[in-house]
């Protein structure tokens, strides 16, 4: 089909007055002044108002100046970027004159400042699929969405196209879940399609983003809402579902409010709500708040959470394709997920395919942080190494530290060593070297920090986390922290840490949820990379890294 | 989905509050399956969720009171007791934790008597903790009064608080 | 009187009630014939002061709560050759275990002060120091056997004798349970 | 649930059940023996013990077998070295979770938890024990509660709230600070809710809930009790 077919509400959406930001296309150059969490906290709301003030002193009625959502390099923030001009102005501050000044001066159309884009292996390394509108839309207004192609993937779909075609693309483009687990994204939505409910289906988009270290969701939620929304919607058409919700942490509040906000916006547009696009398509999103519980990103607790009880998993099958909320089939897919959607059905399973390697396709998000220079949002394809992401993309290690590790995964994920920076990041690779993908969290350690401290601090998460349930997980993790305790203080012996393994294999087996079976990850991935470490402790009291308080004792 | 079980009852008190907490109620149909939402609402207006809040909301949601109980303990954001008037939230996320958060938590310790969930005595501060507030490319990360702030060290945190 | 035929048994009553002793006692007539295969060298049975070398089996009852506790569980590992935890206080700490949650501190203060009509203080000299948990024995020292029970049935305790002074691996699992 | 035979083997034993029945239930009407805790037949099953985890051919996780209904052909292993050192485990990360001090116990003799320690040749424990401090509620003008004792299995909380439909009950917290709770955190005497039926002193396996009156070794359980509950469960 043309973009033609699809207009009618986009050609609504057109006619809203857009003032004063002018449409991308329009302007002769435009200002994209970040707004997303990171940037805010260091008042990039301020650098908007002033550089707006700025520019219609300076008299510049052809430019836009723009409130977006992130830019990708957060530790330099705040940004603004001039995209005509393909420059990044970093650390730039409403009282900054000189700054202000470089600014106006590249909008003007004089000699350009800041950073070229082009030029910075931070940008060039990057494949934007998720991320696409992120930095180029303000995520609160649904006109900038749809100026730049949105929703057409959602109006092709319905109008166009039968929900088995849709979910034939899905599966074609190898999407696998990016939430951790990897499951192909096609077949579980086959699965949601297939199951049969006279009461209906849902369609619940998890944005409870726990891993610790991991941004992913939220700045996607904070920048470009309405593309998850419109991936929702087209899942919902695929599976037969007419009612979802999107489950987000607490501790995003921006999160909440933009996307309460890009919902009313896109049912103002009817692109949401009792006819979508104008087609007999039923489609309503509500967002669920969470209230502070890692173990809410499990789906089992998730949905006993949306349905107001406690957050703890139960045994799966039957899992929540064949029963999920109130009993009934559900599709369960998280953010990132959901945001690659409808770039796949627009451009094709075919093209998403050809990102990334064998068996991994397509892009995927990290939040890299850490010890690295160049902390902040990047989209990659599958495959590329971590070598590439933490010293090209990342700029190495920051203070000329040495590296250490890298940690991905968060909680039940593991810490890969320099002997597998040039592994590529997939699934597959990931999963053999004793870690995951998990969400995208990926945290660069440098020498001062000590492995075994790590895996305490994991530990220590997961027993503040634990839900209580099931008991391997419940009392495992607390033993399991008591021994790592015993040992970075330096009283550990060679039986507690037999003991330490011993009891962690039996977690991995036993636990009821991936919490508790994944909660030992930690310990064995930096048993298996890092043993040295742990045995300086054991055997001569000693923490290598120096971060540890080792108070000795004859036990 | 279920379908609301209880209706309209008396709130506890004359507080015109209440009459928010019951709209929202209203607007989830007196569904129990709201009970967290409801619980959100009664937070954001009163700041905690006391026994007459937490009673109330059983018996207009349908639900028992111990489930009630039970979901508000489970959620680290529900808070049972009132909170001081000001609030310090600091990451200890992994990011966070390996920048230094336990020094910040440390120098709020010595400076201030304060520890993780406590309050000052004068009841002007909270001191909490959140496992990763997703700020970890500015960590450590604290957040003072919903105000996010990053590269925090123990040499500035305190300079923070001080306007409070 | 040393009789190289017989193995060399030795119990000792760490913090405990005495009741596994008790238990032990309940053999009856087969203490005649626990007699035949080992000779007790040293317990509260028996006049010696001072623990010998080269045991070859001890039974230690009671766990660990004091100073003179540990001292003793070291002397005694390091001159027996197979150690047994009798009954559930070695084991897991059982009863004096249950100061564990408050500390010897409140404890001290519940006994020697708030409960005291005459005099009251809590004793420094004289009686060992309490160590801040109590804790069972394998805690400090390797425990080869280990016999649950509170007390172990008189039953159970001569036959894990007689198999370790005729030299079997007793057979405990599946047999004795706490409490 | 249908009436469909299903045939398998449980430890190597050929054996039939009805589509939907769980494994456990199975080996049970074959006299296998599963050690179990959480679970009692005719409240809903909730495989949070882990206790009767088996191994399943042909996949190298273990599955709760009370929650796992039997399927064609299956082949299932109920005991090996591995489950039982696993199963050890368990029972020995619930003695060191609270303070369990069965010479003392209402429930000596009479418990699940200590009869599950010595089936499965539980001699000692290399865990350290967490001592929490925990209490005692004997505000109840009949029954007691005592949190030294619970292992957290739901079983009350499930009789209170499937059979007798009271729901006085929940857990309260999460983790292993996670705590049994009646009401809004009221002394159980206090509680509105409750009917004093006593169900779930019945249901509990250990001695964490009996009856007032009951010293050491005297909370033997009206075992007749437990399938009219099994009956009410299914009505």
């Amino acid at each position: 089909m043309t973009s033609t077919e699809a207009t009618e509400p986009l050609s609504r959406a057109r006619r809203r007055p857009v003032e004063p930001l002018l449409p991308e296309g329009e302007a002769r150059a435009s200002a994209n002044v970040c707004q997303a969490a990171g940037c805010l906290s260091m008042q990039s709301d301020l650098v908007f108002e002033a550089l707006r003030e700025r520019v219609v002193a300076a008299g510049l009625g052809d430019v836009a100046v723009r409130r977006v959502g992130c830019l990708g390099l957060c530790a330099a923030g705040p940004l603004v970027e001039v995209p005509e001009r393909g420059r990044l102005f970093d650390h730039v501050h409403a009282d900054d004159q000189a700054a202000m000044d470089a600014l106006v001066a590249t909008l003007a159309g004089g000699e350009p400042g800041g950073r070229e884009t082009s030029k910075e292996p931070f940008f060039s390394h990057q494949v934007k699929v998720v991320l696409e509108r992120c930095g180029r839309v303000d995520p609160e207004r649904v006109e900038d969405y749809l100026a730049t192609g949105g929703y057409q993937a959602l109006t092709q779909a319905v109008a166009t196209m039968s929900p088995e075609e849709v979910i034939t693309e899905v599966a074609r483009s190898g999407l696998r879940g990016r939430g951790g687990a990897g499951y192909p994204t096609g077949l579980k939505w086959a699965t949601v399609a297939k199951a049969t409910s006279a009461e209906g289906k849902y369609v619940v988009c998890n944005a409870d983003e726990g891993d610790p270290g991991a941004f992913m969701d939220r700045s996607v939620l904070e920048s470009c809402p309405q593309q998850v929304l419109e991936g929702m919607a087209i899942a919902g058409y695929a599976v037969g579902a007419h009612n979802a919700y999107v489950y987000v942490r607490a501790e995003y509040p921006l999160a909440v409010k933009r996307l309460n906000s890009a919902i009313r916006q896109a049912e103002r547009e009817g692109l949401l709500g009792s006819r979508v696009a104008g087609t007999d398509f039923e489609f309503h999103v509500e967002v669920r708040i969470g209230a502070g519980a890692f173990v809410c990103g499990e789906e089992t607790a998730l949905l006993a959470s949306i349905q107001g009880e406690r957050g703890t998993p139960r045994p799966r099958p039957p899992y929540p394709a064949s029963r999920g909320l109130w009993g009934r089939p559900t599709l369960i897919n998280n953010v990132e997920t959901f945001a690659n959607v409808p770039a796949i059905v627009q451009r094709g399973g075919d093209w998403y395919s050809s990102i990334g390697s064998a068996k991994s396709k397509g892009t995927k998000v990290f939040a890299l942080a850490g010890a690295v220079v160049n902390t902040g949002l990047i989209e990659v394809p599958m495959g590329l190494t971590l070598r590439q992401i933490v010293f090209d993309i990342g700029g190495g290690l920051a203070g000329g530290k040495n590296f250490k590790a890298v940690q991905t995964g968060g909680p039940s994920g593991g810490c890969l060593p320099e002997a597998l920076l040039d592994m590529p990041i997939d699934y597959e690779s990931l999963a053999q070297a004793g870690s995951h993908m998990g969400s995208g969290g990926m945290i660069v350690m440098d020498e001062a920090t000590c492995m075994v401290d790590v895996a305490k601090f994991f530990m220590d998460f997961c027993r503040e986390e634990s839900c209580g349930k099931c008991v391997p997980c419940r009392a495992g993790t607390v033993q399991v922290h008591r021994l790592l305790e015993k040992i970075t203080r330096g009283r550990g012996t060679r039986e507690d840490l037999a003991l330490l393994e011993d009891l962690a294999g039996m977690m991995r087996s036993m636990s009821l949820c991936g919490l508790g079976q994944g909660a030992p990850n930690p310990v064995f991935s930096t048993l298996r990379y890092f043993r040295d470490e742990y045995l300086a402790h054991v055997d001569d009291h000693v923490c290598p890294a120096g971060a540890c308080e080792m108070d000795g004792g004859d036990r | 989905m279920p379908t609301a079980t209880a209706r309209s009852l008396a709130p506890p008190s004359d507080d015109k509050r209440w009459r928010q907490v019951e709209v929202r109620m209203r607007r989830l149909g007196h569904r129990p399956d709201g009970l967290i939402e409801v619980l959100h609402t009664v937070q954001e207006l009163f700041g905690y969720l006391d026994e007459d809040a937490l009673g109330y909301v059983s018996r207009s949601l349908g639900v028992p009171p111990s489930k009630v109980f039970g979901v508000a303990t489970f959620y680290s954001h529900f808070m049972l007791k009132p909170q001081g008037l000001h609030t310090c939230v600091v990451c200890t996320g992994t990011a966070c934790y390996i920048n230094g958060a336990r020094s910040l938590l440390a120098k709020l310790d010595e400076e201030l008597g304060l520890k993780a969930g406590g309050t000052t005595p004068d009841g002007q501060l909270s001191l909490l903790q959140a496992r990763c507030l997703g700020a970890c490319s500015m960590a450590p990360a604290i957040v003072v009064d919903g105000q996010v702030h990053g590269r925090v060290t123990p040499g500035t945190v305190l300079a923070l608080l001080e306007h409070l | 009187m040393t009789n190289p035929a017989k193995a060399r048994v030795a119990t000792i009553w760490l913090d405990g009630c005495s009741g596994c002793h008790m238990s032990l006692l309940d053999m009856d007539e087969r203490l005649l014939e626990l007699a035949q295969r080992a000779e007790i060298v040293y317990g509260c049975l028996v006049d010696a002061k001072e623990f010998p070398d080269n045991v070859d089996v001890t039974l230690v009852e009671g766990a660990v709560s004091s100073e003179e506790d540990l001292r003793k569980a070291r002397v005694v590992r390091a001159r027996t050759r197979v150690l047994v935890s009798l009954g559930d206080c070695a084991v897991t700490a059982n009863v004096p275990g249950m100061r564990n949650p408050f500390g010897p501190g409140p404890v001290l203060e519940r006994a020697y002060l708030e409960n005291a009509t005459l005099n009251a203080q809590v004793p420094t000299g004289a009686v060992p120091a309490l160590l801040p948990e109590v804790l069972p024995v394998h805690a400090y020292v390797p425990v080869d056997v280990f016999v649950p029970g509170c007390p172990p049935s008189a039953d159970l305790i001569f036959s894990v004798v007689m198999d370790l002074v005729e030299g079997r691996q007793p057979a405990v699992e599946g047999v004795a349970r706490f409490g | 649930m249908s009436d469909e035979v299903r045939t398998l083997v449980i430890d190597g034993r050929d054996v039939a059940g009805a589509s939907g029945q769980s494994i456990l239930s199975v080996a049970r009407e074959n006299d296998i023996e599963i050690p179990t805790l959480c679970h009692l037949e005719g409240l809903s099953p909730v495989g949070s013990c882990r206790l009767c985890m088996v191994e399943v051919e042909g996949t190298s996780r273990l599955v709760a077998s009370c929650v796992t209904a039997v399927e064609e052909g299956m082949r299932v292993t109920t005991r090996s070295s591995r489950l039982l050192a696993y199963r050890r485990r368990v029972v020995e990360l619930l003695f060191t979770e609270r303070n369990h001090v069965c010479s003392v116990c209402v429930a000596d003799n009479h418990c699940e938890l200590q009869e599950l320690a010595r089936s499965l040749g539980a001699t000692h424990f290399e865990l350290a024990p967490l001592h929490p401090v925990a209490e005692v509620d004997a505000t109840h003008e009949r029954f007691v509660l005592d949190h030294n004792r619970c292992v957290l299995c739901g079983r009350c909380v499930r009789a209170c709230d499937e059979i007798e439909g009271a729901h006085t009950w929940d857990i309260r917290g999460r983790g292993t600070t996670a705590r049994l709770v009646a009401d809004l955190g009221v002394p159980w005497g206090e509680s509105t809710t409750c009917t004093s039926c006593g169900k779930c002193v019945q249901v509990c396996p250990t001695g964490a809930l009996y009856e007032k009156g009951r010293s050491v070794a005297e909370a033997k359980r009206r075992r007749p009790y437990v399938p009219f509950l099994v009956a009410r469960g299914q009505a």
